[in-house]
């Protein structure tokens, strides 16, 4: 086509459409049935490789590196701010009026975590957390 | 071949008793049509079907393409093709695009368009509605048949600016 | 191309699925684990001996999930290795396993974990309606189509052009709905009868409700290795001997439907390599793509195992049942086992080579079989994907 | 590894808009330009097979492949489409050529963010559906967590980060590609608000639209083409985890990758003068560098200027992501045009190129060329 092309605004058209389904549903699977009940119970629920013994946080089916299943275990490490980074403007720059904090909850020596909003308290890498809110994200506060 | 197959299965009644997570998506485009399927869209506001001849091969492409697939090469030039042409198929529907069930069905077709003749293997087909009851759907007696397009009142640019092909008695 | 002469030998040596079904509770990541875990139990390896994976997954739109590949690599075992995602529509199914072949046989891998998942259920209102966006946005998606029109488009005009009835075509969805009735993963094995077919609810004329593959979840994984890994650890490795793949122009309302040429180019470049000059009388058993009872018959042809137009007359003699001279999809195929697009093509594969290990339990066909072939097809009338296979 | 030639190149686009072609006219523009450089062969007779990278939420359109063979010259050939980064498509297309398949294979990659309307909620359905879709307000957020664990590790500061942004746009000047190339200094970044703490929105590569096709030759076959090709000595690309099991602070993807393919390359990673390396987010530059394996303290080493030409190892001469905009998919084969042009120049023998699938991913690939 190279050669024949024409610039003029009005012989240029787009057309607007969507690609989306109403909406969706998804099930949390079988590791998310126990984390989430567990949830409701202000519960963090893991699971525990018999293999290597890793726990990981939210709970998952089966280990990442021996690839067994898992089993579902209560986990009551504290938790910790591994990273946070703190949203001050959209995708399209506008200023929030509340800046967000926004950070990945680890538990003790397990492996994974949960995200989270923090609510109040000075953020740190490292810092420890009380969660105010048991849902995803999670609410915290530094302690 | 392993003894005990895994996976729950679910009955729709059932997702109430289990933790889901509802979502709404939200992809919106604004597809550009470029060169080519402007033109064709400008060309069904004025009541013409416009496509794109490769002088090469002397394929005749509509919807238009700026380039000929076969020959890979350019296109040479726009051509109005007529607005009739053969039933190449044709089909009922009676299910719409969400799966719900339609009393009256849809009937849908392809429609081979002169310039081509019944012996190419390639040829300038366009997708659209078929003006037809389903009785001729059913005894297959519209393949073959010649239609003419039916054009709307108001055009706005759109392949739906026709109506449907009718069959030309 | 080079002949079978040059190519690394690569082997089939474990495969795993899960139950097809409507609507399954577990995650995407879940399913594939469950069907990886069942393909290197079946290997005898484990996930620290794998060091490539290959996923298939088909639209994104289906389970929800934006870059899929990523998402899905956590349960196909892909952490911290070479992973990714291949997507040929339909024909995702047999693209993986051929990714997987040239994995291993480039060299650059040596024992790769093939995966492919569906879940269609998420969609809402009905996975049918995540379709209307395969269509071309401007030209094509504003008249609204449902999936099941391009079908019933393609098989009215393989009626019309080979004087084809409906009752002929019912015979494929009673053969392989049969067959399904030996499959512990089927989904829609049932004992049904011509008559059942035509009563069935009309969806598209000429498609109705019995002649179509059901929407599934399920996942599917084979274990692809070299040859000196095949022979330490199975004494029956499966070789993958022909590969092909073609994709033809998008514009399918300009061709021929009544006959997929596609189909036949990925099949020769398969048969080529595998070094077949007459399918009909050297494949032994197959597995072609069977969404709708038709396509099977229209790919039969496609794939030169019958002349055009003339599968139907093979399919009356009983050529294609499970005690004829070629076995036609003796898992139950998608119409039998379920459809779960990209999953639904692989199943096919692990079909075939579970026929050539002689371990497909009360599916296996009565002849004893040396080669075999599994095909899927996909995108817009347009993509086809053949995999030959020999014990 | 056996080496494979590229013998061939051609893009299209490289603009914030390209309004005048639709995405199939883009790829047929790049695809002309490519096949003429490889010495105007035909794809209908010289080419076996064609792979192509996109995905469908990028294109609007479900199995997006579809439209694949046609601008190509693929149709009723093989074509196949790998759903990742355009250097991926080359991994396949390196794949398919030395198992035998093929003599010459054509990768192609497109990109037209300018027709999507609704970015932010697209790349926030690729977060984890049930983890990790926390509706936060900049949905770049990931990269946020990544950067502030970087900077604790490799006690890297802000100033570093605006001392990269300085020399990719102006690197960019002198590369055609490079949209949103410019004079800055030091201040003028640092003078922004944060976007994301610690990023403004000048550390954030912009989208832009552009397709890049690239021609494929076994090595006997590679002369015929061009009698300058350039060679891939080695490449492999690396997934690592989920968001919360995968290592923050480190791209441990590019390390995996990288020491593949310097193995495949038998390349020894001090003889590497000249590094191609995803640059989506400032920080992301010095992490990759480090990751690679080319700088043991990216931060020192950049503040002692050894990532500018005649330095250490000259790290996104050409500009980058950042001078060049990031054009989804093909953001890897944008980073490979610019390594090969940098390598027709004579400015280097041998340079590395590492792609970055971007937020939510911990994907990347790593490519060896030489002249």
């Amino acid at each position: 086509m190279s050669w024949d092309k024409v610039g003029r605004e009005d012989s240029l058209l787009t057309w607007k459409d969507v690609m989306q389904a109403e909406e969706y549903v998804y099930t949390v699977g079988v590791a998310g049935e126990e984390f989430f009940n567990g949830l409701k119970q202000k519960k963090i629920i893991g699971s525990k490789c018999p293999k290597c013994g890793k726990v990981y946080v939210p709970a998952r089916l089966y280990c990442e590196d021996c690839f067994v299943k898992n089993d579902f275990v209560e986990v009551n490490e504290k938790p910790y701010i591994d990273s946070f980074t703190v949203i001050y403007k959209d995708e399209e720059g506008n200023k929030l009026e509340k800046p967000q904090t926004v950070a990945l909850i680890r538990f003790g020596n397990t492996k994974g975590g949960i995200l989270a909003y923090v609510s109040e308290g000075e953020v740190d890498i490292g810092r420890g957390v009380e969660i105010l809110e048991y849902k995803i994200p999670l609410i915290v506060r530094v302690k | 071949m392993s003894e005990t197959p895994s996976g729950t299965p679910l009955k729709e009644e059932d997702l109430k008793k289990v933790n889901t997570v509802v979502y709404k998506p939200k992809a919106e485009y604004a597809y550009s049509a470029g060169q080519a399927q402007s033109k064709f869209l400008l060309g069904l506001k004025e009541k013409k079907i416009i496509g794109r001849k490769c002088n090469k091969c002397g394929r005749v492409y509509v919807p238009p393409r700026m380039y000929c697939d076969d020959c890979f090469r350019p296109t040479d030039e726009w051509v109005e093709v007529k607005d009739e042409g053969i039933v190449e198929t044709v089909v009922a529907s009676f299910i719409s695009w969400t799966r719900e069930r339609m009393e009256k069905p849809e009937i849908v077709g392809v429609i081979r368009l002169f310039p081509s003749s019944d012996r190419d293997w390639v040829f300038p087909g366009l997708f659209h509605r078929i003006c037809a009851d389903f009785e001729d759907v059913k005894n297959m007696s519209l393949f073959g048949k010649k239609v003419k397009a039916v054009w709307r009142e108001n055009r706005v640019g759109s392949i739906d600016d026709i109506e449907c092909f009718e069959v030309v008695k | 191309m080079r002949t079978n002469l040059y190519f690394r030998r690569v082997a089939v040596i474990g495969a795993g699925l899960t139950l097809f079904k409507r609507r399954l509770l577990e995650t995407p990541q879940e399913l594939a684990w469950e069907a990886s875990k069942k393909a290197l139990d079946e290997a005898g390896l484990e996930l620290k001996d794998i060091d490539c994976v290959v996923i298939g997954s088909a639209p994104d739109a289906f389970d929800g999930v934006h870059m899929k590949g990523e998402y899905l690599s956590h349960g196909s075992g892909g952490i911290r290795k070479m992973s990714s995602r291949v997507f040929v529509g339909g024909a995702t199914g047999v693209m993986v396993p051929i990714t997987a072949w040239y994995h291993v046989a480039s060299g650059l891998c040596e024992k790769v974990l093939a995966v492919a998942e569906e879940k269609m259920s998420p969609a809402r209102p009905h996975p049918q309606s995540v379709f209307r966006y395969i269509w071309d946005p401007i030209i094509e998606k504003p008249l609204n189509p449902n999936l099941i029109w391009i079908f019933a488009m393609e098989m009215h005009r393989y009626m019309h052009v080979n004087k084809i009835t409906k009752e002929e075509i019912a015979l494929v969805s009673v053969k392989n709905k049969k067959n399904a009735l030996d499959n512990p993963y089927a989904q829609a094995a049932a004992n049904i009868t011509v008559d059942d077919v035509l009563k069935s609810e009309v969806l598209v004329w000429p498609v109705q409700l019995l002649d179509t593959s059901p929407v599934s979840d399920g996942a599917a994984a084979m274990v692809i290795t070299s040859e000196d890994v095949a022979r330490r650890y199975t004494d029956t490795p499966v070789w993958i001997e022909g590969v092909g793949w073609t994709l033809d122009n998008t514009e399918w309302t300009g061709r021929e439907l009544a006959y997929p040429r596609y189909l036949e180019h990925a099949a020769l470049m398969a048969y080529k390599m595998a070094g077949i000059e007459r399918p009909n009388k050297e494949i032994d058993v197959i597995e072609p793509y069977d969404p709708f009872d038709y396509k099977e018959l229209h790919h039969i042809e496609g794939l030169k195992i019958a002349k055009r137009g003339e599968a139907t007359k093979l399919l009356k003699e009983g050529v294609f049942d499970k005690d004829g001279d070629i076995p036609s999809s003796p898992s139950g195929g998608l119409l039998g086992v379920g459809n779960p697009i990209a999953a639904a093509g692989l199943m096919k594969t692990i079909s075939i080579y579970w026929q050539l290990k002689g371990t497909a339990g009360r599916m296996q066909v009565k002849k004893p079989v040396r080669t075999g072939l599994a095909q899927a097809w996909g995108d817009l009338m347009q993509a086809s994907t053949v995999i030959v296979m020999r014990n | 590894m056996q080496k494979v030639g590229i013998v061939g190149v051609g893009w299209y686009g490289f603009r914030p808009n390209t309004r005048e072609v639709s995405f199939r006219e883009m790829m047929f523009e790049a695809s002309t330009r490519a096949y003429a450089d490889a010495g105007n062969i035909n794809p209908r007779t010289d080419v076996d097979t064609f792979i192509s990278c996109q995905e469908d939420f990028w294109e609007g359109i479900a199995i997006a492949d579809e439209f694949a063979p046609d601008p190509l010259g693929g149709a009723m050939r093989p074509t196949m489409t790998v759903t990742g980064d355009g250097l991926q498509g080359i991994l396949h297309g390196v794949m398919h050529i030395l198992s035998g398949l093929s003599n010459v294979t054509v990768v192609e990659s497109h990109a037209k963010p300018s027709d999507i309307l609704t970015m932010k909620e697209i790349i926030d359905f690729a977060y984890d559906p049930i983890f990790g879709r926390i509706g936060a307000k900049n949905v770049h957020y990931l990269a946020g967590l990544d950067a502030v664990k970087y900077m604790k590790m490799r006690n890297a500061r802000r100033e570093d980060f605006a001392k990269v942004v300085v020399k990719n746009k102006r690197n960019g000047l002198k590369n055609p590609r490079a949209s949103f190339a410019s004079n800055l200094t030091e201040n003028d970044v640092m003078n922004r608000d944060y976007v994301i703490y610690p990023l403004s929105d000048l550390d954030i590569a912009k989208f832009v639209d552009g397709a890049v096709v690239i021609v494929l030759a076994s090595e006997e076959v590679a002369r015929k083409f061009t009698d300058t090709p350039i060679w891939i000595e080695g490449i492999y690309s690396a997934t690592d985890s989920t968001l919360e099991l995968s290592s923050l602070g480190e791209a441990k993807y590019l390390k995996i990758a990288s020491e593949k393919a310097y193995e495949m390359a038998k390349v020894n990673k001090k003889e590497i003068k000249a590094a191609f390396v995803d640059d989506t987010y400032s920080y992301k530059e010095l992490q990759h560098v480090e990751a690679l394996g080319l700088s043991d303290n990216a931060v020192a080493d950049l503040r002692e200027g050894e990532f500018e030409e005649g330095g250490k190892v000259a790290v996104n001469p050409l500009g980058g992501l950042l001078a060049e905009g990031r054009p989804l998919e093909v953001s890897g084969l944008s980073l490979l045009l610019d390594a090969i042009d940098y390598l027709k120049e004579g400015k280097a023998e041998k340079a590395v190129v590492a792609s970055w699938r971007g937020v939510p991913t911990f994907t990347g690939a790593v490519a060896v060329v030489s002249r």
